[in-house]
């Protein structure tokens, strides 16, 4: 856009000069392709669901939806193999996009992450078959009443939502773009783009449909409420810098074009402009992360929907905002380090304990993993303020570490169910491992990852984070970190002894057999883990190649 | 020649092992094998002494270095021994007097269904006391020191099944482990002193050393000394110690292991020749304890109690007479060796008394006994003339020289010391006549007093649980046992004179000890007839006290001096009640602390946490205008925090 | 590129662990001898390492290094001294009696089937897990390598605490299995919590060396080497601060007063043998890792923190001892009694001097055996009467002579007997202090005298005295089973106190090299007995029987 | 007139706008504060523009009214779905999941 301006020059000119050309926008859809393949992939989704008959969409839609990101995934590794990560990183899509080692790090992790969601929610094993028809976990009818005659006829007949996969195509979408975006512009469509798919996502529960609408309304309310402070802070920054671009701003921040404008030379005098903006949209940001104080929503939302979309959410969303939040601190406001970090400190700090300490007294599986998203967007947050390289590259590592352990243990929980459903309520994981042995220890490995305990991604994870921080002169954020994780480690231990020290109960769930779908989404979860845990030297040298903005 | 002297450790260690450790295929020939070793022990003891006398005084002590122990950088420990006249002695009296005790014990233990383990026990014992004895180096010497207390233990508490037992013996390696802590103390200040605790570097060195450090040696070593040897204060386990059988009693607590403080003290000579304050402590500790026990042993009903108080007292006399120094040491040892004969004598009487009278240990219920036994009348008889120091018999030269050398102190010292010594000499005299009349003279009383059952003697301790009333028949024991103490007796007669005839014991030890004339500030006539009137006072007050009247045989309530005595001069009770109620007390308290302060600290923690969770949880109410509100007030607080941060 | 020994020696146990899981359910048999042979084939390796490992060679012996997580400066880096040699050779040398003392201890209850959740593979499987690591954590030569194995050591442990439990419980089946998950919780989360904080640390001292060298680094060797050469030098405020995350960190597994209360649970819930397992193998890692990492990267912090970390050492000995007295639960009253000894051990690691700390590596050693020997046997006594309760027993040595035997030889190993293993080595940790601090060396030794009271009492109150119930009247005597662990334990005391000198042999030179890291020789004796040349003694070695 | 005070007025209707999100009950109301503070950025955007004379603000704006567009889509269906469930649109009314 600033290009489009640049070639105008007067200011308040609005149509073209004599002789010049309206200049075809220069789009380099190579480096784009990723994007678009999902964005494409997920058009054709909409298309078949008017088109195909109800009963083959659901084997359509999933392998569409597996086939678009599968392709969007070997678009990646090319690009990356190509050198579009390090040597050869660049600004695209005319200033709007930033095809760089960072973006195609996370890019490539929302994919894979995407991927392992669609498999989860592809699963039509676990729920007892409705008149005959295998179906997943999401309503027959979503818009019909909770328990009315609509609904009853929409399962009678078999229905499933597999709108579903286009959906979450198009959140995948938007997550892409999202820590990508070089400027707010795109940064704030980038965020609509997969919040409101994800608002629709939350609402389509089979069961405890009302726990699901519920959600998705204090999802949406908030989320809208909070991209309306993001919007803002947008405007401000704009406000202050004349340009959304970041490499613009952050010129301007640093003072290298102030000299020339005298508008400029006004708006850039009034740091409050600057500093309210900057923290407008950090906040947008932290919402996304759930960090404390913009964290409330994630236990209701984490625990109102549907579990599939809980795993696939928790993990992505996580990825995509920190990538965002990674590119907007480091590009746009480094020079205003010594202003966010302090603040940043409080936050992370807030984050990690307020986690941790109220996860110990949860009741419910799905919000005890809630809190331990918002404890460890705290440990994530540490990584990001060291403002280095090495702050950079462990925050992807941990990211990627993080959303497959989640992945796996969301989808653990789906397997666990009893007659109303999924069972969530922690006194009905009571002997769990007695019964079931083998799932609990999985479980029992994703909980041990999430506490950090050494030979799991979990511990290679928060090494580097912590790492990172020392090195970067954070050393009592460490030892916050220290202490929030000796915290949280009480509760995950609980769930352990629940599962394996506790007498079944006599009416305890049973554990559902999975396809080979769940199952395999399972088992890529603890594969990663355990690797990355025992030999995470390669993918740390990944993340490490990955830890360039480019500017 | 020197090889040998590991087979005199080795004989009874090997029968040790053989008889714990084989199974009951051993039950028959068990003890045959534990006597066996033992007199072998002997045997090549006597071979030693043998080969020993042949050379010059100066050359006989002989050295044998089996192995490096515990090399570690700048610490040096070997098992090696070092056999010199001192040694020599010990090892004569040990193996001697412990074989003819295993052989009374083939009779005394015959009925006894645990009597393999019995001899293998006393094996151990042996073997401990004789590394004790030969040990070249301190630390190999505490190793004895604490084997001879294991086997106490184990022997004290033969007949577990008994609860005093059990206790008696816990007690007993308690009080001893007192003053083990002082010999390791005595070490680890000789390593810091002269870098090693070798007898030769360090015992060669000692004048060197300051007289501070060689006075806390000398008073670690002093307390090592009181435990083993039942001095004042750590004298009271001797007593209970009594529950063991009587062979034990007579070996380990009269003839050997108790005198092992002597042992003690007059092989660190040298540091106690440095150290006058330390010698002081001694004479002192044996000066009180020679009363001591001497009191207590007036008022003991039970025989074997009342021997022990003896041992006591008689011990207190050698520890007095090693505290005097070099003047004093050959005396000590002396003394130590004719108290083996005639105390081991005396014991193993009464064990033969106990064995004919259905184990009945209370000397009330005993009378006239002279009659039944002879032989065992005859030989406890001789014992006593020879503690009580009648004139020619073993204990009169041996305890006369220390009499003589307590005067020889000089000055109030020697007065008060001397004075003290023959106080003790007329006591004793007094209570063996007491134990001598009431048991072998007077009435039958045993005849119309109520006995102990005498179907499970074992299983009922005799003194406490009384059965219905079966008349015992008291009896002589057979040959076994009285053998042995007939050799004892013969021990007991005719020691003191051979020790005595031209000096000959003194001279033998006299490249170990040194040895110097005292110089009494009276004549050794004059000691000599006073000792002797000592002995005619209190032979006579015992007689007139018990041999002209009946005894009673329910004990008089007594005076306030007997009743104390009977308990142990209320060293027992200030024991229990500060020691025992109050450790009582103190680990309960303690247990109470751990649970709740200490763990409670950390319980405290873990609710302080669930306590700030389950708040902190209600924030989260449900409403999403609240969690709005949360957002909103988050924004602020970070513009405002961010603005602040450029402000300051 | 030589044979990686070490490698092998720790993988054994793993693959172990791996195979006796695999055991198909029914074969519960199978899983034990599985089991029980791959730890005697560990013991077999590891005898090969302290056979392998040369006393006149370099520091470390038997070195593998490879590239493992080049980011964190972390190599794969293995490599034994002296003290690490032999504690290996004590871990593979326990665990064969632990799994054969344990032998029923995971058999599904037959009175219950349903509600016991005992699966025999997984129990033998978790005690050869905690073998592997418990071989790294004892090889590893690098720091993060060390804590990797260290902290996930804590798994295996937790679910063989609070899965395998004691069955004999005073207060019931459902009470017991509460009080188990407490006690499995407890150890786990006091153990993370210390290595959390060292986790910190670690992270600290890759700062420093990052800061300092260019490249962060955790290489023990590399460390040193930057130290002496002058190229890292630690402010000091750092170097304490780092001191303290390590030695907090070690000073729980250890345990030492006041952060010693997980252990009487832990070591009560659990079965005998799991309570040996933590006792006589894996609190030995606390210990060792303050002689070889707390002195090794931090030798003026360990300075300055001396005379706090001995008084603490001094109350763990008479606290422990103290409280042993008064425990009424036979298991509680061991575990108070190693709180006691790991005091010395703490005691002669701090005391810097070569007896001490000499005296400190054989006591780990002497203590696993002697705790072992006290606590099988205890466990064997314990499941006879199905009750933990001293006040149930009494009079069993009447009933059971070969039992009450072993039992007092472990008590006298305990109470640190002459002639017993446990002796030499407290005799060289009470002598090594009093050398550098006497009154600390006399405080300690009151220990001895309450370490006698303990065991005696606990002796008198189960073995001696009348027979008075009828559970004991029937009471067995040590099976065939029970003798093959009782003897050699009871066997190896013996020997070994008797003849330390393989072991000082192997230790020595690793005492030297740690005194000349924290810069301290010996305290010379005020009148060294110089012309026996005794104080600058030098065990020669090779040889027996030497004598001027 | 100085563009400065159109920025003050969208401050002011972005406050307002937030603080209907923050006490009005009605879902659809609390949605209307929300684009209510989304056209005070807008309003923001613009006035920048102007002031700083290129257009990027006014595309801006442009796009935020799409998004907002499709946001409106979202959040209705979602809201009216409460309401067909529950028979009130009070977002107070919406809280089964709490603590």
């Amino acid at each position: 856009m600033s290009a489009l301006v640049a070639a105008g020059g007067v200011p308040g000119l609005w149509t073209l000069a004599d002789g010049q050309k309206l200049q075809a926008p220069d789009i380099e859809y190579g480096k784009l392709s990723p994007t678009l393949i999902v964005l494409g992939a997920a058009a054709v989704g909409v298309v078949l669901e008017a088109f195909l008959p109800r009963r083959s969409r659901h084997v359509a839609q999933v392998f569409l939806a597996l086939l678009g990101l599968a392709a969007a995934f070997a678009a990646v590794v090319g690009l990356a193999a190509s050198g579009a990560g390090s040597t050869k990183a660049q600004i695209a899509g005319m200033g709007a996009l930033a095809v760089d080692g960072p973006a195609l790090f996370l890019q490539g992790t929302i994919l894979l992450v995407g991927i392992v969601g669609v498999i989860t929610f592809a699963e039509r094993r676990l729920e007892p078959r409705a008149h005959g028809a295998p179906v997943d976990s999401f309503a027959a009818q979503p818009a019909s009443v909770p328990g009315g005659e609509g609904e009853q006829m929409a399962v009678k007949a078999g229905w499933t939502t597999s709108e579903v996969f286009p959906l979450l195509l198009f959140a995948v979408g938007g997550m892409l773009l999202f820590p990508a975006a070089n400027d707010l512009l795109l940064l704030f469509i980038a965020l609509e783009v997969f919040s409101l798919p994800l608002y629709l996502l939350c609402a389509l529960a089979r069961r405890r449909r009302l726990l699901s609408q519920e959600a998705a309304v204090k999802y949406f309310l908030l989320g809208a409420f909070s991209s309306a402070f993001l919007l803002f802070g947008t405007a401000l920054l704009y406000g202050y810098a004349g340009t959304v671009s970041y490499s613009g701003i952050a010129r301007v921040v640093s003072g290298a074009d102030a000299t020339t404008d005298p508008v400029l030379a006004q708006t850039t005098g009034n740091d409050a402009l600057l500093l309210i903006g900057g923290a407008l949209v950090v906040m947008g940001l932290l919402f996304k992360v759930g960090a404390v104080p913009f964290h409330m929503w994630t236990p209701d939302v984490y625990q109102g929907a549907p579990t599939p979309v809980t795993g696939f959410m928790a993990a992505a969303t996580k990825v995509a905002a920190f990538g965002a939040l990674l590119r907007l601190l480091y590009v746009v406001l480094p020079g205003l380090r010594w202003d966010w970090r302090p603040v940043m400190w409080g936050v992370a700090i807030l984050t990690m304990l307020a986690g941790a300490v109220v996860a110990i007294t949860q009741t419910d599986i799905k919000r005890l993993l809630a809190y331990s998203s918002i404890a460890h967007a705290g440990f994530l947050l540490v990584g990001t303020i060291a403002t280095s390289k090495d702050g950079i590259s462990s925050v992807l590592f941990y990211l990627g570490a993080y959303s497959f352990v989640t992945l796996g243990a969301f989808s653990v929980v789906t397997l666990v169910r009893d007659a109303g459903g999924e069972a969530t309520h922690l006194s009905k994981w009571a002997g769990l491992g007695r019964r079931s042995p083998l799932l609990a220890g999985v479980f029992a490995v994703f909980l041990l990852a999430f506490a950090g305990i050494p030979l799991t991604s979990g511990f290679a994870g928060k090494f580097a984070v912590f790492k990172a921080a020392a090195e970067g002169g954070a050393g009592a954020l460490v030892v916050v970190g220290v202490i929030a994780s000796a915290i949280a480690a009480f509760f995950y231990l609980r769930v352990i002894v629940l599962m394996f020290f506790s007498e079944p109960r006599a009416d305890g769930p049973s554990v559902a057999v999975p396809s080979v779908l769940t199952s395999s989404a399972i088992a890529v979860g603890v594969v990663v883990t355990i690797v990355l845990g025992v030999a995470p030297q390669y993918f740390l040298e990944l993340a490490g190649h990955a830890g360039v903005f480019v500017r | 020649m020197e090889s040998l002297i590991g087979v005199l450790v080795g004989a009874p260690l090997l029968g040790a092992a053989v008889l714990l450790c084989g199974g009951k295929a051993l039950d028959r020939a068990g003890h045959w094998l534990g006597t066996l070793l033992a007199a072998a022990s002997f045997v090549v003891g006597a071979v030693l002494f043998f080969g020993m006398l042949g050379r010059a005084g100066d050359d006989r002590a002989m050295h044998s270095h089996l192995w490096s122990w515990i090399p570690v950088d700048g610490f040096r420990a070997d098992v090696a021994f070092q056999l010199d006249q001192l040694s020599m002695t010990f090892v004569l009296l040990i193996t001697g007097v412990g074989t003819l005790i295993h052989v009374y014990s083939i009779g005394y233990m015959e009925h006894d269904e645990r009597r393999r383990r019995f001899f293998g026990y006393l094996n151990l014992f042996l073997a401990a006391m004789l590394l004790l004895v030969l040990a070249d180096n301190f630390l190999l010497l505490y190793v004895g020191w604490e084997g001879v207390g294991l086997a106490s233990y184990l022997l004290i508490g033969f007949w577990q099944h008994k609860p005093s037992a059990a206790t008696a013996a816990k007690k007993a390696f308690l009080v001893n482990r007192v003053g083990d802590a002082g010999l390791a103390i005595a070490i680890f200040l000789m390593f810091t002193t002269f870098g090693s605790f070798a007898f030769a570097p360090v015992l060669a060195n000692a004048g060197d050393a300051s007289e501070g450090k060689l006075t806390a040696i000398g008073l670690m070593l002093l307390l090592a000394a009181c435990g083993k040897s039942a001095q004042v204060p750590l004298q009271s386990w001797l007593g209970d110690a009594m529950e063991g059988p009587t062979p034990v009693s007579a070996l380990i607590h009269a003839a050997t292991m108790v005198t092992a403080g002597v042992y003690l003290i007059t092989r660190s000579g040298a540091i106690f020749n440095g150290a006058p304050d330390a010698q002081l402590a001694v004479v002192v500790v044996g000066a009180v304890t020679l009363l001591f026990g001497a009191i207590v042993g007036c008022a003991k009903d039970d025989i074997k109690k009342a021997l022990a108080g003896s041992t006591m007292s008689q011990i207190g006399y050698m520890i007095l007479a090693a505290g005097l120094g070099p003047v004093g040491y050959a005396f000590a040892i002396m003394h130590l060796v004719t108290h083996g004969f005639f105390k081991a004598g005396l014991f193993l009487g009464a064990g033969s008394v106990m064995h004919g009278m259905n184990d009945e240990v209370d000397m009330r219920r005993y009378g006239g006994l002279r009659k039944y036994m002879p032989v065992t009348f005859v030989t406890f008889g001789l014992g006593y003339l020879a503690i009580i120091g009648f004139p020619g018999l073993s204990g009169f030269f041996s305890k006369d020289q220390i009499i003589e050398a307590a005067f020889g102190k000089g000055g109030t010292q020697g007065w008060i010391l001397g004075g003290v010594a023959l106080l003790g000499a007329a006591i004793t005299a007094y209570y063996m006549t007491r134990v001598m009349i009431m048991t072998f003279f007077g009435e039958e009383r045993w005849r119309t007093e109520r006995t102990p059952s005498p179907d499970r003697p074992d299983v009922e301790p005799a003194a406490s649980v009384r059965g219905e009333h079966a008349e015992p028949h008291p009896h002589e024991s057979p040959g076994v046992m009285t053998i042995p103490m007939i050799v004892l007796a013969i021990g007991s007669v005719a020691a003191g004179a051979v020790f005595k005839l031209g000096d000959s014991f003194v001279n033998w030890l006299e490249p170990v000890t040194q040895f110097e004339h005292g110089h009494p500030p009276v004549s050794a006539t004059v000691v000599t007839t006073a000792t002797i009137v000592a002995l005619v006072i209190g032979v006579g007050a015992a007689w007139l006290q018990y041999g002209r009247r009946p005894v009673p045989a329910v004990a008089p309530r007594g005076n306030l001096l007997t009743r104390a005595a009977r308990r142990d001069l209320l060293q027992d009770d200030f024991n229990h009640a500060v020691l025992v109620t109050g450790g009582t007390h103190l680990t309960r308290s303690l247990v109470y602390t751990d649970n709740k302060v200490v763990d409670g600290a950390v319980n405290g923690t873990a609710a302080a946490f669930g306590g700030l969770s389950g708040r902190l949880r209600r924030v989260q109410n449900g409403f999403a205008r609240t969690y709005a509100v949360s957002m909103f007030g988050g924004a602020a607080v970070l513009i405002a925090a961010t603005l602040l941060m450029r402000a300051v | 590129m030589s044979f990686p020994l070490l490698t092998v020696t720790a993988a054994l146990p793993a693959v172990g662990a791996v195979a006796t899981a695999a055991v198909p359910a029914a074969r519960r048999t199978a899983a034990k001898w599985s089991a029980l042979l791959f730890s005697l084939a560990t013991l077999v390796l590891a005898a090969v390492v302290l056979a392998r490992f040369d006393p006149d060679g370099g520091r470390y012996q038997l070195t593998e290094s490879h590239a493992w997580i080049a980011d964190f400066g972390v190599r794969y880096e293995l490599g034994v001294d002296g003290i690490g040699a032999v504690m290996i050779a004590l871990t593979a040398l326990l665990i064969p009696f632990v799994v054969a003392a344990g032998w029923h201890d995971a058999d599904p209850g037959e009175e219950r089937p349903s509600s016991r959740w005992r699966p025999t593979q997984g129990f033998f499987a978790l005690i050869l897990a905690v073998e592997a690591m418990v071989i790294v954590s004892f090889a590893a030569t690098d720091v993060f390598l060390f804590y990797i194995f260290f902290e996930a050591m804590l798994i295996p442990m937790y679910f063989l605490i609070g899965g395998f439990g004691d069955r004999a419980h005073a207060a019931g089946e459902d009470e017991g299995a509460k009080q188990r998950s407490y006690a499995a919780v407890k150890f786990l989360l006091y153990n993370l919590a210390g290595g959390l904080i060292m986790l910190a640390a670690v992270v600290g001292l890759y700062a420093v060396t990052a800061d300092q060298l260019g490249t962060g680094t955790f290489s023990l060797q590399q460390i040193a080497e930057a130290r002496s050469s002058g190229e890292l030098t630690m402010a000091t405020t750092t170097e304490r601060l780092l001191f303290l995350g390590f030695f907090v960190a070690f000073a729980i597994k250890a345990p030492l007063w006041p952060v010693h209360t997980w252990l009487p649970n832990a070591m009560g819930e659990a079965t005998a043998p799991v309570a040996v397992l933590i006792t006589a193998v894996v609190d030995k890692v606390g210990t060792f890792a303050m002689l070889r990492f707390c002195l090794g990267l931090f030798p003026g912090a360990s300075d300055w923190a001396t005379p706090v970390v001995i008084a603490l050492a001094l109350v763990s000995i008479l606290y422990g001892a103290l409280l042993a007295v008064g425990q009424r639960d036979i298991k509680r009253l061991v575990a108070y009694a190693s709180i006691s000894h790991f005091g010395f051990i703490i005691l002669g690691i701090f005391a810097m001097t070569s007896q001490g700390q000499g005296g400190a590596t054989l006591y780990m050693v002497f203590h696993g055996i002697s705790t072992a020997a006290l606590m099988l046997v205890a466990g064997f006594l314990i499941s006879r009467r199905g009750s933990r309760l001293i006040a149930d027993f009494g009079g069993v040595q009447k009933v059971a002579p070969v039992l009450a035997g072993t039992f007092l030889v472990g008590g006298l190993a305990t109470l640190s007997l002459p002639g017993l293993a446990p002796f030499v080595s407290e005799f060289l940790v009470l002598v090594g202090t009093f050398s550098r601090y006497p009154v600390a060396g006399i405080v300690a030794t009151a220990g001895i005298i309450l370490a006698a009271l303990y065991v005696l009492l606990l002796y008198q109150r189960t073995m001696t005295g009348p027979v008075k119930r009828p559970e004991i009247e029937k009471m067995p005597d040590l099976r065939a089973r029970e003798l093959a662990v009782a003897v050699p334990l009871v066997a190896l005391l013996v020997v070994l106190g008797l003849f330390p000198k393989p072991l000082t042999e192997i230790v020595n030179p690793a005492v030297e090299h740690t005194m000349s890291d924290v810069k301290k020789t010996d305290p010379k004796p005020q009148r060294p007995v110089a012309e026996h040349g005794w104080f600058d003694y030098k065990p020669a070695r090779h040889s027996g029987g030497e004598h001027e | 007139m100085s563009p400065a005070n159109y920025v003050y007025l969208a401050a002011l209707l972005f406050t307002i706008g937030a603080a209907g999100v923050l006490l009005r009950r009605n879902a659809i109301v609390v949605f209307m504060c929300v684009e209510l503070m989304l056209n005070a950025a807008n309003l923001t955007l613009i006035a920048f523009s102007r002031m700083h004379g290129n257009l990027d603000g006014q595309i801006m704006a442009f796009f935020v009214m799409v998004v907002a567009a499709a946001e409106v889509v979202v959040g209705l269906a979602i809201i009216v779905m409460l309401y067909r469930s529950r028979h009130s649109a009070s977002v107070d009314d919406a809280n089964l999941m709490k603590l």
